[in-house]
């Protein structure tokens, strides 16, 4: 039984010294069949469930995750959420997950305190400020808000940049996305957790999916560190790990798993109050409601399963940010660590049916799927529901690289985000 | 960051290097013989393995010569560097899930 | 050793200093008392001396309160004496060099210091954030996720009301005035931490030869050695045998010693990160002259050995985070190593031997130790023993169990604790006092060896994780870092790990004539309790905090146990504990302790959260070094570049080129600047600094062979002395450049690339050959900077070329698409008869050395044809009135040469990179995104580049789009605007009409049309 | 040494000659200065066709050393082996640039080789003094330490962000002397990165 969270049930749970609090998800033993089960307890995965179960009442379902909740890329990620993609088919993806976002604290009794506190993307040179344009003004057809700042105008907007009019890379504009923000990450693995287990979906954690049984082109179930489960159907949100599935299953997929690191500085009162991200200098900055600058770097541009990144990574993004903010220069890093990323030869993800029946994989987001969390939660779902790719879904089909409608988000994903 | 043994400059540090990815993925002799599937086949799918990988690297700021390297993804360890159109060695493969 | 006293001191002024450091011992420990050093904390103007660290100096002077915690806001006090502080967190230094979050503990003194407390308002004795105290019961751990939902807009206030509430110290607000450095290093041997582990690791490798860099945190060597009073070495004491030690190592030339320097993380490959604080001690007069403030240290080494020490482990008990509570470890540092006493009236808490240690010193100095409070039920070992004699008050199997006092520990309250350490018996005893140290035993600091990834294993004896295997080789973690407590073992360790390292090396290191003679005692017996029970349950009244910074108590761990938050990282997660800068140094393992208990799981099951770098802070500024501002990243400038300086050119990054964009005469913008230049250049004679451009000499007998696989077009048939454009895609089909190569001789080509794809073109042609194509004769041969470009371009080229230069200049002579070697007013050159603009053009090379004369020659005989400078964006108008793409504005990645109606250049009969992806179905749709030319109906609006073009307009969104406008210009040549775009099957809409959306709802109608505006027949062009 | 007719060095603007004179030298960690402008030649080549390396010597009047890292040295011109096939061929006298090409393509007429004239690219600096190697070191990833990068040896690697081919020389008063080649669109960038990073030991600008 779950308790519904508000003021009045955290005051009621306080006089009790909250001795009272049900679990937030139950950590049940798996059973040996489920209608679908879903490989991956990251944000994807748990949102993937929880919308098997609300929107398309299957609820016989399970999430097996190799280690703990989260503690992939959803829980190292620099919770950068926004919309502002160019092309059509991104646009419409992400801007669907934006406005779930808009209501998700609400729709899951979880506060992912979602911070739509603006983006800003910076333009240095100018060609930077042609492809600005470009993809503001296709984000505005898009519905997607979506404005240009002068030089000026970011001062106003973010007064502790430096505008370095006479510097290396001076700031000659923005785009802004003021509904665009950040989120609490671990807040999202959780409060999906939560409310798919609300939903009668059960949640497997330390259990490592180590094999498929696949039998005439068509899943028959997983094999795990818990023994053998039998599903109809198999939905592989793996992330970083997406290749070592797809080995599994016998295929390969068009993605390359590599580090990315981020890293946060001490906690400080609040000195800046939105995203700035810079794909020229290289850097992105905001700063967490507990005071922490949180950074994010590059990836290591070789194949790595090592979750940490490299210190010349890390040299260059903070000498990027000590040319975008030189006030920032005395602050320190605190902890960095790294995630991995698996990327798409376009930089845009796969939501797709594959090769062997019944087994669905959805990767490739790269440096910037947690914004996608809750529309790719959906939209995947709806897939898995009727074994056909959701309408905003169809466009990421692993099928796109044999034909050649490559969604090429390079643009997007120039700074990791 | 890795140090990478080129073979024609010694120990050098990874920032010397660029990557050039998986290795021994040759370019089909006849393109127009593949289907469209094979030729993205080609083009696309790799085993990004977590273990054991084969992979290109190119001494961009020394001697600008490209070589093979096998090296462990989880670890980084590197176990073997030999040369462009050489044989993998065979090596004990790390086991991960 | 300074043993002067203030008052005999030649500098001593009145009051006498002493008089102000109430808490100062006479003599005794490692700071000058000869001089007085000033500092400010607050409002206070305090003394200290050299050698002190701001905390031993607030503590000579009596004060502990010195901060306010994170949430609570509850009054803190000096924990330790080192890198593991987790409240002493000071804001230093006034804006723009102001630093927050600063640990009292490590912070040098030195004259004119300045600190303020953090977290506070309106000041450290009272603050308002207090209230949070008592609002604690409705903050637990992760109170935020439940509520402040509703209604859902209210969330931004809460958050701005949460936000400002977080946070400790303030960033600065001005840009940082000062200069930080960082280099690369190698070595042979580093080693980390110079304790006596260290030190004989350090002694024994470089007495083999090794080139050892010795790496210390402190600014003085010695480690633990140095707050040891009684420690003895070969039977003298132990800082004796410390000064040899030190006086040898800096007497070798194969060492350096770095100091100031924490070694903060431990990278792939025996590759390190260390930080040095190279003049943050200084007194501000001192500083600067060159002198970086930080430098970073990129360290490669072959051999690694980590000495880094333990650090102890306080006990969690109920309300143990007032002022006055510190380690017994830190209050025997700041005694022996400081000559202060943290108190006047001590409770000593200990659940092991070291508490005792502290006692038997703080006795000995004349502080009151008012009782031995000892978990363990009987108090046995050498120290208990020496305690005994010494006649203190022991009280054996006691707990703690309540502290009072506000700003200060007044008293505790003892209770005796039940044989299953979960229970306490009796009312409590009140004992007064002033300072309460514990230990609860040791954690060794095991930090580099895990974040290289070694694993730990759980040693159950002393309740701590030690290092097991490294996963890297040539790593070793030796002395109380791995276990070994006793000095004897430490010093042995360091010696054996020494030798080892000098082995691997191949080096012979010389046997030691014997073993150094030393103690070896450890901590033993001790009773491990994690948290120590209260006449309370856990959680009811009081608070027993494990992480003092982010105020996380055991109550809290509990809650998110009982919540299903069971892994170790989701309890760190949703509680924060060990998420403060002090990364959980001391309260991880007792957090992991609760869990396994009350998980029941073996200890070392719950096993350890991830150990990440750095091990203490480091500035950005230091990561950043001196590649910053100017030096951030190299401008690269042509030959002629001073030329256009003083013509006033206003310039563009072009990656990292900076080329002349336009040159603005007085009162012209850049539309009447350019049109200037344009029309200038089709009248008579303009000239462009084309010198960025890429350039590639391709030479051996396949290289017309190698040009065949990389660009789209046949190369075999074209003559010497001939030039030809060329198109080069990428293996998916989509472009990746262009330019003009021309063939020198039979085995010999200059390949031209566009100016952002020099380098990466050059990669890409190394790389088929290399890989590939190794059978191919072919070499290639950068010569980007062997030239200097410039290109002569309108009616008047000719005639002008013709004045400086001996060639036939004829079209006959010297055709279109031609180039041919000559002189260029007496300097060699290359002339190419190549155009970019669709005027008659020359391209000549000459060596850039001489380039700025051969230019300045130019200008002075084209004075009388009116020669114009043209830019960048001239250059663009020029070419976009001919249709001419460029690389990266008309294409950006996804664009094949088909959608550029350039079928043209595509060879059917021969292979080439890129080719086989053209044929695929997506890449051959007619509805794909087409270069054409846009004419806005209004022949005066220039559309917006990167404007969004659509069939018809609507409200509704999303508006389906047809493409894009790629460029956009002012053609004075056509006296209108022009445009290309991509549109979607734009070739079929030729004479149609699309839909440009402008800003502010507005629209603008454009017919599309071919992309070529002016001299449709190329008639300028070859004239 | 023959002038060539207006050659300008990338650093011109900097003025050096007039800073030069100004300056003294003594007492300084690092005495810095351009070099005058070098002829070179890139060779690329197969060292195991037989009689590649007799024709080179032939035509250099020097032996093509045959380890990376290697430098030999004749009467005119020093080749700096850059990479398995690859060296550089430099002249000190500025003006042999055309001469040297000349002459090796001859004598490498029946080999398949290339010759490239590339002098121009390069602006050479000069690093002397006790820390000229700590000045080097601070953008240079190279290990610099005599025993593993001796005198009369090269190597290409980066300067911060730039590619550079350092040269060490024989030490002069017991101080180490580099000589460091960077293409000249990132001289002014080289030489103020190295003044910079040499400003904290006392750096003096000397007439080469
Ligand atoms: C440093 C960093 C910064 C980023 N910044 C941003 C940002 O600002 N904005 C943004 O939008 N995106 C960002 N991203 C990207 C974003 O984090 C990811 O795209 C997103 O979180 C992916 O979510 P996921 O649920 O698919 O993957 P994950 O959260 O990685 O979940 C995958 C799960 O699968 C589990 N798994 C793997 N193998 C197995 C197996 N065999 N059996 C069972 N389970 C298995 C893993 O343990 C993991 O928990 C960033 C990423 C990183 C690393
Ligand atoms: N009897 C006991 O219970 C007990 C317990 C602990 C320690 N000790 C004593 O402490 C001493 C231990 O000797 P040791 O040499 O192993 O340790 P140490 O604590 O004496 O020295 C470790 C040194 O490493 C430095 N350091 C730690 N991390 C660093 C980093 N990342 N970068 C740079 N410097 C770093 C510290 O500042 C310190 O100076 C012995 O004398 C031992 O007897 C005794
Ligand atoms: C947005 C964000 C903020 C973070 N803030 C902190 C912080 O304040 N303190 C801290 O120690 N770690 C912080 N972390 C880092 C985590 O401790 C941890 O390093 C990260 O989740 C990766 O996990 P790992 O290091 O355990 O592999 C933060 C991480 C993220 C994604
Ligand atoms: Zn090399």
């Amino acid at each position: 039984m779950q308790a519904r969270y508000s003021f009045f049930s955290l005051a009621r749970n306080a006089l009790g010294y909250h001795e009272n609090w049900p679990e937030a998800w139950r950590s049940p033993e798996p059973r040996g069949s489920y209608d679908v089960v879903v490989v991956g307890g990251g944000g994807h995965g748990l949102a993937t469930a929880y919308y098997l179960a609300k929107e398309h009442g299957i609820t016989n379902v399970a999430v097996i995750e190799r280690g703990w909740l989260g503690g992939g890329n959803t829980g190292r990620n620099t919770t950068i959420v926004r919309s502002n993609y160019l092309w059509d088919e991104s646009a419409a993806l992400y801007e669907h997950a934006l406005k779930l976002w808009e209501g998700l604290s609400q729709d899951l009794n979880y506060n992912v305190m979602f911070s739509q506190r603006g983006v800003l993307n910076l333009a240095h040179n100018q060609h930077d400020l042609r492809e600005l344009q470009r993809r503001i003004r296709s984000n505005r057809l898009n519905g997607i808000d979506s404005e240009f700042l002068d030089a000026a105008g970011v001062k106003a907007f973010c007064p502790v940049i430096d505008l370095r009019s006479d510097g290396r890379y001076p700031v000659l504009g923005a785009s802004l996305q003021r509904r665009g923000g950040t989120a609490r990450h671990d807040a999202v693995a959780w409060g999906y957790a939560r409310a798919a287990d609300a939903r009668g979906v059960h949640i497997v954690q330390n259990c490592p999916v180590t094999g498929f049984r696949i039998s005439n082109g068509r899943i028959q179930g997983v094999e795990t560190a818990k023994g053998y489960i039998e599903a109809k159907k198999v939905a592989v949100v793996t992330a970083g790990h997406s290749s070592v599935m797809a080995n599994m299953a016998g295929f390969r997929l068009p993605v390359h798993s590599v580090p990315l690191q981020a890293l946060v500085s001490e906690p400080v009162k609040p000195v800046i109050d939105c995203v700035v991200m810079s794909g020229a200098v290289h850097a992105y900055v905001s700063q967490s409601d507990k005071g922490e600058l949180v950074i994010g770097a590059g990836v290591d541009k070789y194949v790595g399963y090592g979750q940490r990144g490299s210190l010349p990574v890390t040299e260059e993004t903070l000498a990027a940010v000590c040319e975008l903010f030189p006030l920032f220069r005395r602050m320190r890093m605190l902890r960095q660590w790294g995630g991995i990323v698996d990327v798409c030869p376009d930089a845009s993800p796969i939501i797709s049916k594959t090769p062997v029946q019944g087994l669905y994989f959805n990767c490739g987001w790269g440096t910037g799927g947690f914004k996608a969390t809750p529309g790719s939660g959906w939209v995947f779902a709806d897939t898995i529901a009727n074994d056909n790719p959701h309408p905003l879904a169809a466009p990421y089909t692993l099928e796109r690289f044999t034909t050649g409608y490559l969604i090429d988000e390079h643009g997007a994903a120039a700074v990791a985000h | 960051m890795l140090l990478i043994d080129c073979p024609h400059c010694g120990p050098r540090a990874e920032l010397e290097f660029s990557y050039g990815h998986e290795a021994h993925i040759e370019r089909p002799k006849d393109p127009d013989a593949l289907s469209d599937s094979d030729w993205a086949a080609y083009l696309f799918l790799r085993e990004n393995p977590k273990g054991v990988i084969l992979e290109r690297w190119v001494h961009s700021h020394g001697c600008r010569r490209w070589f093979n390297v096998a090296r462990d993804t989880v670890s980084y360890e590197i176990l073997a560097v030999y040369p462009m159109g050489a044989e993998p060695p065979k090596l004990e493969q790390a086991r991960y899930v | 050793m300074a043993q002067t006293t203030a008052e005999t001191s030649p500098q001593a002024q009145s009051p006498a200093p002493a008089a102000r450091q109430p808490f100062r011992l006479r003599d005794g420990g490692r700071v000058d008392r000869s001089r007085l050093v000033s500092f400010r904390f607050d409002e206070r103007e305090l003394t200290g001396h050299p050698g002190d660290t701001l905390a031993s100096a607030l503590l000579a002077n009596g004060v502990h309160l010195v901060g306010r915690s994170f949430k609570y806001h509850r009054p803190r006090g000096i924990v330790s004496a080192g890198a593991e502080e987790p409240n002493a967190l000071v804001q230093v230094g006034r804006d723009p060099r102001t630093e927050p979050n600063i640990r009292a503990t490590q912070l040098e003194l030195f004259d004119g210091l300045s600190v303020s407390s953090q977290n506070r308002w309106p000041n450290l004795e009272f603050d308002v954030g207090g209230v949070n105290n008592l609002l604690s019961r409705f903050l637990p751990a992760g109170f935020y996720y439940k509520t402040f939902m509703w209604p859902a807009a209210a969330w931004e206030t809460y958050e701005k009301a949460i936000r400002q509430a977080a946070g400790l110290g303030v960033s600065p607000s001005k840009r940082d005035p000062d200069a930080y450095d960082k280099t690369f290093a190698h070595c042979d041997l580093l080693v980390v931490g110079a304790g006596p582990t260290g030190l004989s690791a350090a002694l024994t490798a470089a007495r083999a030869g090794a080139r050892v860099i010795l790496a210390e945190q402190d600014f003085l060597l010695g480690g633990d050695l140095l707050s040891d009073r009684s420690a003895a070495i070969d039977g003298r004491p132990a800082l004796e045998w410390l000064a040899e030690a030190e006086a040898e190592l800096r007497s070798l030339d194969n060492v350096r010693i770095l100091t100031r320097t924490i070694c903060f993380a431990a990278f792939d490959h025996n590759f390190f990160g260390l930080h040095e604080r190279v003049s943050d001690h200084l007194p501000f007069a001192e500083r600067g002259d060159g002198r970086p403030r930080h430098r970073l240290w990129k360290l490669r080494t072959r051999q690694a050995i980590f000495a880094t020490g333990a650090i102890e482990r306080p006990l969690v008990f109920r309300d143990n985070d007032r002022p006055g509570i510190m380690l017994a470890s830190a209050a025997r540092s700041y005694l022996n190593r400081w000559g202060v006493m943290a108190g006047s009236n001590a409770v000593v808490f200990t659940g092991n031997e070291s508490g005792y240690a502290t006692a038997l010193d703080l006795h000995q100095a004349g502080v009151r130790v008012a009782a031995v409070v000892d978990l363990r039920a009987e108090a046995e070992g050498p120290l208990s023993e020496e305690a005994k004699a010494a006649g203190l008050r022991i009280l054996a199997g006691h707990a703690v169990i309540g502290t009072e006092g506000d700003k200060r520990v007044k008293k505790v309250r003892v209770g005796r604790l039940g044989s299953d350490g979960a229970s306490i018996w009796g009312g409590g005893e009140e004992i007064a006092c002033d300072l309460l140290v514990n230990s609860a035993g040791w954690s060794p600091t095991v930090h580099l060896h895990c974040q290289a990834k070694g694993s730990l294993v759980w040693d159950e004896a002393h309740a701590c994780f030690l290092p097991d295997k490294a996963m890297q080789k040539g790593q070793a973690t030796v002395g109380a870092a791995a276990g070994a407590f006793g000095l004897a073992s430490c010093l042995a360790g360091g010696e054996a790990a020494g030798r080892a390292a000098a082995e691997a090396l191949g080096l012979a290191p010389r046997a030691p004539a014997r073993r150094l003679e030393a103690e070896d005692r450890d901590f033993l017996p001790m009773r491990q309790l994690y948290c120590v029970p209260s006449d309370k349950p856990l959680g009811q009244g009081g608070k027993h905090f494990i992480d003092q910074q982010n105020d996380v108590t055991a109550a809290d761990l509990l809650l998110a146990l009982r919540e299903g938050y069971r892994s170790i990282e989701h309890v760190k997660r949703y509680t924060t504990t060990g998420m403060g800068t002090d990364q959980g140094k001391l309260g991880n393992v007792n957090a992991i302790g609760v869990v396994a208990e009350h998980l029941k799981l073996p200890l070392p099951e719950v096993g350890v959260t991830t150990f990440r770098a750095p091990y203490t802070p480091v500035s950005f500024g230091a990561f950043a070094g001196r590649d910053v501002d100017a030096l951030l990243d190299p401008v690269r400038t042509t030959p002629m570049h001073s030329w256009h300086e003083r013509n006033g050119a206003l310039f563009e990054d072009v990656g990292q080129w900076r080329r002349a964009w336009y040159y603005p005469k007085e009162g012209e913008d850049l539309r009447r600047a350019v049109s200037r230049e344009v029309k200038a250049t089709r009248d008579s004679l303009g000239i462009l600094d084309a010198t960025t451009l890429g350039k590639i000499e391709i030479v051996g007998p396949d290289a017309a062979e190698l040009l065949n696989r990389v660009y789209t077009n046949a190369w075999s048939k074209l003559e010497v002395g001939r030039c030809r454009y060329g198109l080069m895609l990428k293996e998916d089909g989509m472009v990746m450049d262009d330019g003009v190569t021309s063939r020198l001789d039979e085995t010999r080509f200059l390949m031209t690339t566009t100016t952002g794809n020099a380098a990466s073109v050059l990669a890409h042609l190394e790389e088929w050959l290399q890989t590939e194509w190794p059978e191919l004769k072919v070499y290639l041969t950068s010569v980007t900077e062997q030239f200097a470009t410039m290109t002569l371009s309108g009616p008047n080229a000719r005639r002008l070329l013709g004045e400086l230069c001996d060639l036939d200049l004829s079209n006959e002579a010297f055709p279109h698409m031609s180039w041919q070697p000559g002189r260029v007013a007496g300097v060699p050159a290359r002339i190419f008869r190549i155009s970019f603009t669709g005027e008659l053009s020359y391209e000549i090379n000459v060596p850039a050395g001489q380039g700025l004369y051969v230019w300045q020659t130019l200008f002075r005989h084209g004075e009388k044809y009116g020669i114009t400078p043209y830019g960048t964006e001239a250059m663009h108008v020029l070419r976009a009135e001919k249709g001419f793409i460029i690389v990266g504005q008309e294409t950006d990645g996804s664009v094949t040469p088909l959608d550029l109606s350039m079928d043209w250049i595509v060879s059917k009969k021969k292979d080439f990179i890129g080719r086989r992806s053209l044929s695929r179905t997506d890449i051959q749709k007619p509805d794909r995104a087409q270069l054409v030319g846009l004419l806005t109906q209004d022949p005066a609006l220039v559309l917006p580049e990167g404007g969004a073009l659509v069939e018809t307009m609507r409200e509704e969104t999303p508006v389906p789009m047809l493409g894009h406008v790629t460029s956009s210009y002012w053609s004075p040549n056509c006296g209108r605007s022009i445009a290309l775009a991509l549109v979607k099957g734009g070739r079929g809409r030729l004479g149609k009409t699309v839909i440009c959306a402008l800003d502010g709802g507005k629209t603008a109608p454009c017919t599309v049309v071919e992309p070529l505006f002016f001299d449709k027949e190329g008639e300028r062009l070859r004239g | 040494m023959a002038e060539l007719l207006e050659q300008h060095s990338a650093l011109a603007h900097l003025g050096l000659v007039a800073q030069a004179t100004r300056a003294r030298s003594e007492s300084q960690g690092v005495a810095m200065s351009e070099l005058p402008y070098r002829a070179a030649v890139n060779l690329r080549g197969r060292l195991d066709e037989p009689g590649f390396a007799a024709a080179v010597d032939a035509g250099l009047g020097c032996l093509l050393p045959d380890r990376v890292g290697g430098v030999a040295t004749s009467d005119t011109a020093s080749a700096l082996m850059l990479g398995p096939d690859e060296w550089l061929l430099v002249a000190e006298d500025g003006t042999e640039g055309p001469a040297l090409r000349e002459r090796l393509a001859k004598a490498l007429d029946d080999y398949f080789c290339s010759v490239v004239e590339v002098g121009q690219q390069y602006c050479w600096i000069r690093l002397a003094g006790p820390e000229a190697a700590a000045t080097l070191q601070k953008g240079c990833p190279l290990d610099l330490d005599p025993a593993v990068f001796a005198a009369g040896h090269c190597a290409q690697s980066l300067l911060s962000k730039i590619d550079v081919l350092v040269c060490r020389r024989d030490d002069r008063d017991g101080a180490p002397v580099f000589e460091v080649a960077v293409r000249r669109s990132f001289a002014d960038y080289a030489w103020r990165w190295l003044h910079d990073a040499a400003r904290e030991y006392g750096v003096a600008v000397v007439a080469a």
